[in-house]
């Protein structure tokens, strides 16, 4: 149908403008990780090349990059799993728990299958890792909708007990998986040496898949839809708990697919795996801009949420700080970040609003 | 067949009662409660396995059951430590076997134990200012000047360096950095470019150990004040043996290759294993035996290379390690 | 002659994308009951949000007897005496109705609270509105037209010098309005300057002295209500004539049996309620508030299960555990708290408008978005929303919300369709609007249930009228024997059961 | 007034209904806490007193007793002010770094300050305890209100600030506290040596005063009102900035108290302390029928949930679990408490509601 005459014919100016508006709420974390990298950049030193002997920046080399993105994904997977249960309205405090025990499972898997092919021992430990954390996402899933408990209660109980198997089956050992995995995760890709792009290509990957669920798939809408209003959601004839099960069942499989990465990358897996992970990547998900109120929140702002946390900690060493201030900073920074992030779109939306409104007056009917 | 002094009580008939008492005749159980410092750390589940050996071994000897109650909290914590003392204390426990968290909050709760009648003797880490009756274990400080004495004589004396101190918050690795420092200042070619701290995972310290690695890539010689990015493989390929030499406290199996591979030429091991076994063993002479025991029995590192890592490996196995490598048992 | 109680000096109010006050100045003098009117969106609730501190004027002044004067919170109006009735209640639940009543002064003694001053101070405000409401009740099992008298007693017995009520009435009965006109007079009498918002003809005819016009935001007018019309005050407030308000109702056949209700029974709520809906007709349901009509629909719709009884679609009884159950036979429900129950605020109007149907609009589980443009367009031009279709739904005026629930069950496009107050706060040229939709439904086969208190819009379209009372069926009338006499009559168990 | 003929003559049963159901919702915690130490008293064996001699049950002796309430002490008193907090909509992780720097702090002005006499020092160091917590959660307050960022948010990044303060100025060092606040923490009040009933003293003081200002008080009133609605509350004239900053102030200042009796009690101090308390503290808030939705809890419930935890902990003491199994029992048991306290509370609730709509039903209209 036709844009019909009259006042719906600077929708599209509307549009754009509000679109534009969205992308520069994530084009403010770039700037911020842009003049943070420039800085950092600026105020480091450098140093020969070992082997090419070439003078190279201690922040701005392709080594530490891609070692920040590799330290990053973890973060960045999983806080795109986090971001979806966040805007559902929910929160998952048990993904570290399912990141130690996917990896732990997995570790164990293979070295009781024993030696095997390159790809069949990828594609056990892939399948093992993937299906514990379904299974525990499953589980909290089930609970939260069938139990009626906040789901801070239930991913803190299972965030105790999954951990707590993990620990049990693993006898808190440290499990060596086998190298046709770390072979995979730190495929070089034709890259120099001791250069691994797979870890984010998978974040990125994920991030895509993320992206792409949560903004162009009815079940995303869904998911914003009973994040706002659960009720609403209910009347409009959503299947709320359909939803619920699910974002719960992402979370941990984003979780496994962390763990898959994280194992097969350092070459083993333990029970303390993760711990503490929970909290970093439920702050990567609001430094994004996910609203712990539920109905906001963006994949690809996670991911850059998840950067920003890495850049702040690199920074710590690459401006060759005391490490003992580590904590002050990075506290500090996390609370500096998200209110940069939130004042900076609300002065953009006041920029916006005085604009179109003159914009507007015209053509109110 | 009823133990104890000053029987005034008339209901201490049930069966399954343990039974205490110094002189007692039918004496069945022996209960030692063991708390460790956490429960995740795997060197402290060795000295588990090494306690509940001991354990045995006294049990076949003499017929009386020796029971180790493994109170280990899971997470590092004094003041939980401090509970589970008096815990063990209300259970009825016979001795109590413990690794101070923090040991300036464990006086007041092993005095209180010892003033109950429960003997405490301590391992690993010590709390020198209480009644504990016997210490088994080294001097953490010490621990990181054997440390950083090995990586100077490695390095020839000379090169920039980085400590990798694990959690920033435990006092037992506070002394042992100490220490490494304290030994690097009389080296007047060692430089220490940095202290690093990390989540106590194997992973996050292998990440640590490169996110350094590549803001300081003039670091040449690392000491590891606990070997916890060891239990990865990552090191092994990311970090080149010609120009990175490594020296860490703790040889767990997975830290076998690196030794091999000339990474880590020399790894400091904890016999873990014995702060179980030994203790238990000493406890039980003390205690049920009434023997004099000393009031600190020495543990010794021992120094693990090439030369010694077979002879290690096949420790470890019997200590009941699952995962030792057979290429290292075989030789 | 002293300066009036409230004088507005070009206030001016932005949001973004809307100038919501545009230069707007009158006054309101002490002792007068004055109007505010305009269509949905006109800036009503914003001009009293801004004189009760809520917002604060983007330029232009307000004067309280005088005075000059810039409130930042609530609190500074009220300490300045200035309170307001909000169109959307806003109350805490958790709560009893004395601390309700009383939140912002609770009677208190170094800080503890004095509780037999508290419960006599809330039996007091209840008094002055005529309400025998326990004030020791938690606020949440109140109906909402007891909600909505005590927010009116709040507001209005803390001796405010003004008062504005913003749509008071939307959902309180016959017998509750006939109270709250009756507490306006005598605030009048004490010299209450009382600014009124209300989409009711009758009660501006009733309540007010003078009128003040405002349209997309800009004061179109003040007038003395006796020298103002009906005909005019509406073309004052949509620039054009209305040619009615209630349409003549197209009679369409009756057709088969769409939906039969049987002995349906929640105890507390409704008992052993029957009735049946065909094809091509608007059945009403009548009742005082609280009769438990609400109940009885979200029952139907699968929103909260039936403890006995049945329910057919198309003379087969059917199982509705879930609003998916209900959509499914073709059911759609326009739920009466549209904040709560009928959108999702923070979302798009867009996507607000297609959530039910979204499963439609997408491919493969994506959604097709020109598909979803296209089909939201037809309904927001049919229904005149003032917004965007990207435009957060938070930030509409009340009617247009009340639009956007309309438009996304309309293109859900059930043939059974129930509407639960459906016009509540919606204004005079939208409310024919929708009340012609409702026709052309009916016409075109589809089957209406029709909820709602206004009784001449009851009486207007329903071809039948059922009555409810303390929730029992009481009787059915008829649209030729249904008048609004026999209807009150019956609603309020004044008859012996008619047939 | 008096109550007039009808409607209202059945006010007072009502009220008397409403009032047992309060009450017996915390009854039910307490049937559940008395059910367990039943179940662990039949279960666990005796021993004879080394002392006395005589056989004294392994877990109903009054050592145990006090020694859990002990235990209980820090969870109860921070749970507290977590209830204050999370009724009011909010939610505050930073509780354990307070409770770590106050300790630390506290220690290092009373070794600066040296020897004093007993009653001077302990007044130095509650002095020093209280005021640090106070600052912290002033600190928080200021920063929820002010910013407009989500008290998660900005808890989070205070606990890894505060923490990393601890630790900078404490240097990891366990700093020993006189023994004045020791002899205080752990006076006997004429109880048999080696039975502290000063930290339950402390307890029961905190939680009759929270609980009195959450039930007696205007600013309790407050309190509830802002956490079930925020806008009807600033409609209704509230100050919600300084309620808001009132509880965050509140619960800083009860991990203040909690700081001190634990420093005393442990007689030293240490950068590390209280670490992961905080989910600890949340948990016992919540297991006592807190709603994390904000509007609903209450401070006695929250000493029973502190009790429970406690209880559940001490069971797997008592009964010679393994000690590995910990963690599973104990998230397994805190999901089970939580659902168990709901289902108890919904069905009581249920019960009620079909009983009074019955009553109810000839008073409509
Ligand atoms: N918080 C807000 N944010 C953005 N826009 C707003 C906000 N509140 C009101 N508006 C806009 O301001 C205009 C006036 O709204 P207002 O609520 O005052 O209308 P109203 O006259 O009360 O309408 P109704 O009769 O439907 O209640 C509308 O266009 C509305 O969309
Ligand atoms: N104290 C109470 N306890 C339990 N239920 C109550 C109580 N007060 C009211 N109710 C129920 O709540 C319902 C009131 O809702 P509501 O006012 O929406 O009824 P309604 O008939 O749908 O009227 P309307 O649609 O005009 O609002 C009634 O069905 C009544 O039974
Ligand atoms: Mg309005
Ligand atoms: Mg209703």
């Amino acid at each position: 149908m036709e844009a019909t005459a009259s006042p719906t014919t600077d929708l599209p100016l509307f549009r754009r403008v509000s679109g534009t508006l969205l992308r520069s709420q994530q084009l403010g974390l770039v700037i911020v990780l842009i003049i943070l990298g420039a800085a950092l950049t600026a105020a480091a030193g450098s140093h020969p090349d070992r082997v090419t002997g070439a003078q190279v920046n201690n922040f701005l080399n392709a080594y530490t990059l891609i070692q920040m993105a590799t330290d990053a994904s973890a973060f960045a997977i999983m806080g795109v799993g986090a971001t979806i249960v966040i805007i559902s309205g929910g929160i998952d405090l048990s993904v570290g728990a399912i990141y130690a025990l996917a990896g732990v499972v997995m570790a164990m898997v293979l070295r009781a299958a024993g030696p095997m092919g390159p790809i069949a021992t990828v594609l056990l430990g892939l399948g093992a890792c993937l299906g514990v954390s379904l299974v525990c996402g499953l589980l909290n899933g089930l609970m939260v909708i069938g139990l009626g408990v906040h789901p801070f209660i239930i991913t803190l109980g299972t965030m105790w007990m999954l951990r707590g198997i993990a620990f049990v089956i693993s006898k808190a050992e440290s499990i060596l998986v086998p190298s046709a995995l770390t072979d995979v995760v730190k495929a070089s890709l034709g890259f120099r040496t001791a250069l691994y792009p797979v870890p984010l290509l998978v974040t990125l990957l994920v991030t895509v898949i993320g992206s792409v669920y949560l903004v162009r798939t009815v079940m995303g809408r869904h998911v914003f839809a009973i994040g706002g209003n659960v009720e609403a959601s209910r009347f409009s004839g959503l299947g709320v708990d359909r939803v619920k099960l699910g974002v719960y069942v992402i979370s941990g499989i984003s979780a496994g697919i962390a763990a898959f990465v994280g194992a097969a990358f350092y070459g083993s897996a333990t029970s303390s795996d993760g711990t503490g992970y929970e909290l970093y990547v439920i702050a990567a998900a609001v430094v994004g801009g996910a609203s712990l109120a539920g109905g906001k929140g963006s994949a690809v702002s996670a991911l850059l949420g998840a950067l920003l946390i890495v850049t702040i900690r690199q920074a710590i060493r690459t401006l060759h700080l005391d490490q003992n201030y580590e904590w002050i900073i990075i506290g500090g920074a996390l609370i500096i970040a998200v209110v940069l992030d939130q004042s900076g779109s609300r002065l953009l939306a006041r920029r916006l609003a005085a604009a179109s409104a003159t914009a507007n007056r015209p053509r109110a009917a | 067949s009823r133990g104890g002094a000053g029987n005034d009580s008339a209901t201490s008939g049930t069966p399954n009662a343990t039974t205490a008492g110094a002189s007692a005749s039918g004496k069945k159980t022996f209960t030692i409660a063991m708390i460790a410092k956490s429960s995740t750390n795997p060197v402290f589940l060795s000295g588990r396995q090494g306690a509940e050996a001991a354990a045995d071994s006294i049990g076949k000897a003499t017929g009386v059951t020796v029971k180790i109650d493994w109170l280990t909290p899971p997470n590092e914590d004094a003041a939980v430590q401090a509970q589970r003392i008096a815990q063990a204390v209300n259970a009825g426990d016979d001795a109590i076997l413990l690794s101070a968290s923090d040991a300036s909050k464990l006086v007041g709760a092993i005095d209180e134990a010892v003033a109950r009648g429960v003997p405490v003797m301590t391992f690993d880490s010590d709390v020198p200012t209480s009644k504990r009756f016997s210490f088994y274990g080294g001097d953490d400080e010490a621990m990181g000047r054997q440390v950083m004495a090995e990586l100077a004589k490695q390095m020839g004396g000379k090169g920039k360096i980085g400590i990798l101190a694990g959690n920033q918050n435990a006092p037992n690795l506070q002394k042992r950095v100490k220490g490494a420092k304290d030994e690097a200042a009389k080296y007047p070619g060692m430089q220490i470019l940095g202290t690093f701290y990390h989540i106590e995972t194997p992973q996050d310290a292998a990440a640590e150990v490169l996110r350094a690695q590549n803001a300081y890539p003039d670091i040449q010689g690392w000491a590891f004040i606990g070997g916890w990015p060891l239990w990865t493989k990552t090191l092994l390929t990311d970090l080149d043996p010609n120009k990175v030499k490594i020296v860490s406290v703790d040889a767990l199996p997975s830290e076998l290759p690196y030794v091999d591979k000339g990474l880590a030429p020399v790894l400091f091991a904890q016999p873990t294993y014995n702060w179980g076994y030994v203790s238990v063993k000493t406890i039980w002479d003390h205690v049920h035996d009434k023997k004099d025991v000393p009031a600190h029995v020495q543990m010794d590192l021992i120094r693990v290379d090439k030369s010694n890592l077979n002879q290690w490996a096949k420790q470890l196995k019997d200590w009941g390690f699952s995962d030792v490598d057979p290429k290292y048992l075989n030789q | 002659m002293t300066s009036p109680a409230v004088e507005f000096r070009g206030v001016t109010k932005r949001f973004p994308g809307v100038v919501a006050l545009d230069d707007v100045s009158f006054d309101v003098h002490a002792g007068s009951v004055h109007a505010v009117c305009g269509e949905n969106g006109a800036g009503k609730s914003t001009l009293g949000k801004i004189l009760s501190g809520i917002y604060q004027a983007d330029a232009g002044e307000v004067r309280l007897e005088g005075r000059p004067v810039r409130f930042a919170s609530p609190r500074d109006a009220l300490a300045a005496g200035v309170a307001m009735v909000h169109q959307e209640l806003a109350f805490c639940e958790n709560l009893t109705v004395a601390d309700n009543l009383c939140l912002g002064r609770l009677p208190s003694r170094w800080g503890f609270v004095d509780r037999g001053a508290l419960r006599e101070r809330a039996r007091a405000l209840l008094g002055t509105v005529g309400a025998s409401i326990d004030p020791d009740r938690p606020m949440a099992s109140l109906g909402v037209a007891e909600q909505q008298v005590v927010q009116i007693a709040a507001a209005v017995g803390e001796g405010a010098k003004v008062v504005v009520f913003d749509e008071p009435t939307s959902s309180l009965g016959e017998a509750e309005a006939a109270n709250l006109f009756r507490l306006i007079d005598e605030l009048r009498e004490r010299g209450v300057a009382i600014l009124y918002v209300s989409h009711r003809m009758p009660e501006i005819y009733r309540l007010c002295d003078t009128i003040t016009v405002l349209r997309d935001g800009r004061h179109v007018g003040t007038h003395p209500t006796s020298e103002l019309d009906e005909a005019s005050l509406v073309q004052l407030m949509i620039g054009r004539r209305l040619e009615q308000y209630f349409p003549a109702h197209v009679s369409a056949p009756r057709g088969e049996e769409r939906l039969r209700v049987e002995g349906l029974t929640r105890p507390g709520h409704f008992e052993d309620v029957s009735f049946t809906l065909h094809a091509g007709e608007v059945l009403g349901l009548a009742g005082l508030v609280g009769a438990g009509r609400s109940e009885v629909a979200e029952t139907i719709f699968g929103i909260v299960p039936a403890a006995r009884g049945f329910v057919s679609v198309r003379g087969k009884r059917v199982q509705i555990a879930h609003a998916t159950d209900a959509m499914a036979h073709g059911i759609g429900f326009v739920p009466e708290d549209r904040k709560k129950q009928g959108l999702v605020l923070g979302m798009r109007t867009r996507e607000n408008t297609t959530l039910p149907t979204l499963d439609r609009l997408s491919r493969f589980g994506f959604v097709d978005r020109a598909a979803e443009r296209d089909t939201v367009r037809i309904y927001f031009d049919r229904l005149r929303v003032k917004a965007t279709q990207e435009t957060v739904t938070a930030a509409l005026s009340g009617g247009n919300q009340q639009k956007i629930v309309m438009a996304k069950w309309l293109a859900a496009g059930g043939d059974i369709l129930i509407l639960d107050e459906p016009t509540r706060g919606v204004d005079v040229g939208a409310k024919a609007e929708i009340h012609a939709w409702i026709d052309k439904l009916a016409a075109e086969g589809a089957a209406v249930l029709l909820i709602s208190s206004e009784l001449p819009e009851l009486l207007n379209l329903s071809s039948r009228v059922v009555v409810l009372r303390e929730g029992r069926v009481v009787g059915e009338l008829p649209r030729e024997a249904a008048s609004q006499d026999a209807l009150l009559r019956m609603m309020a168990g004044l008859t012996s059961e008619a047939a």
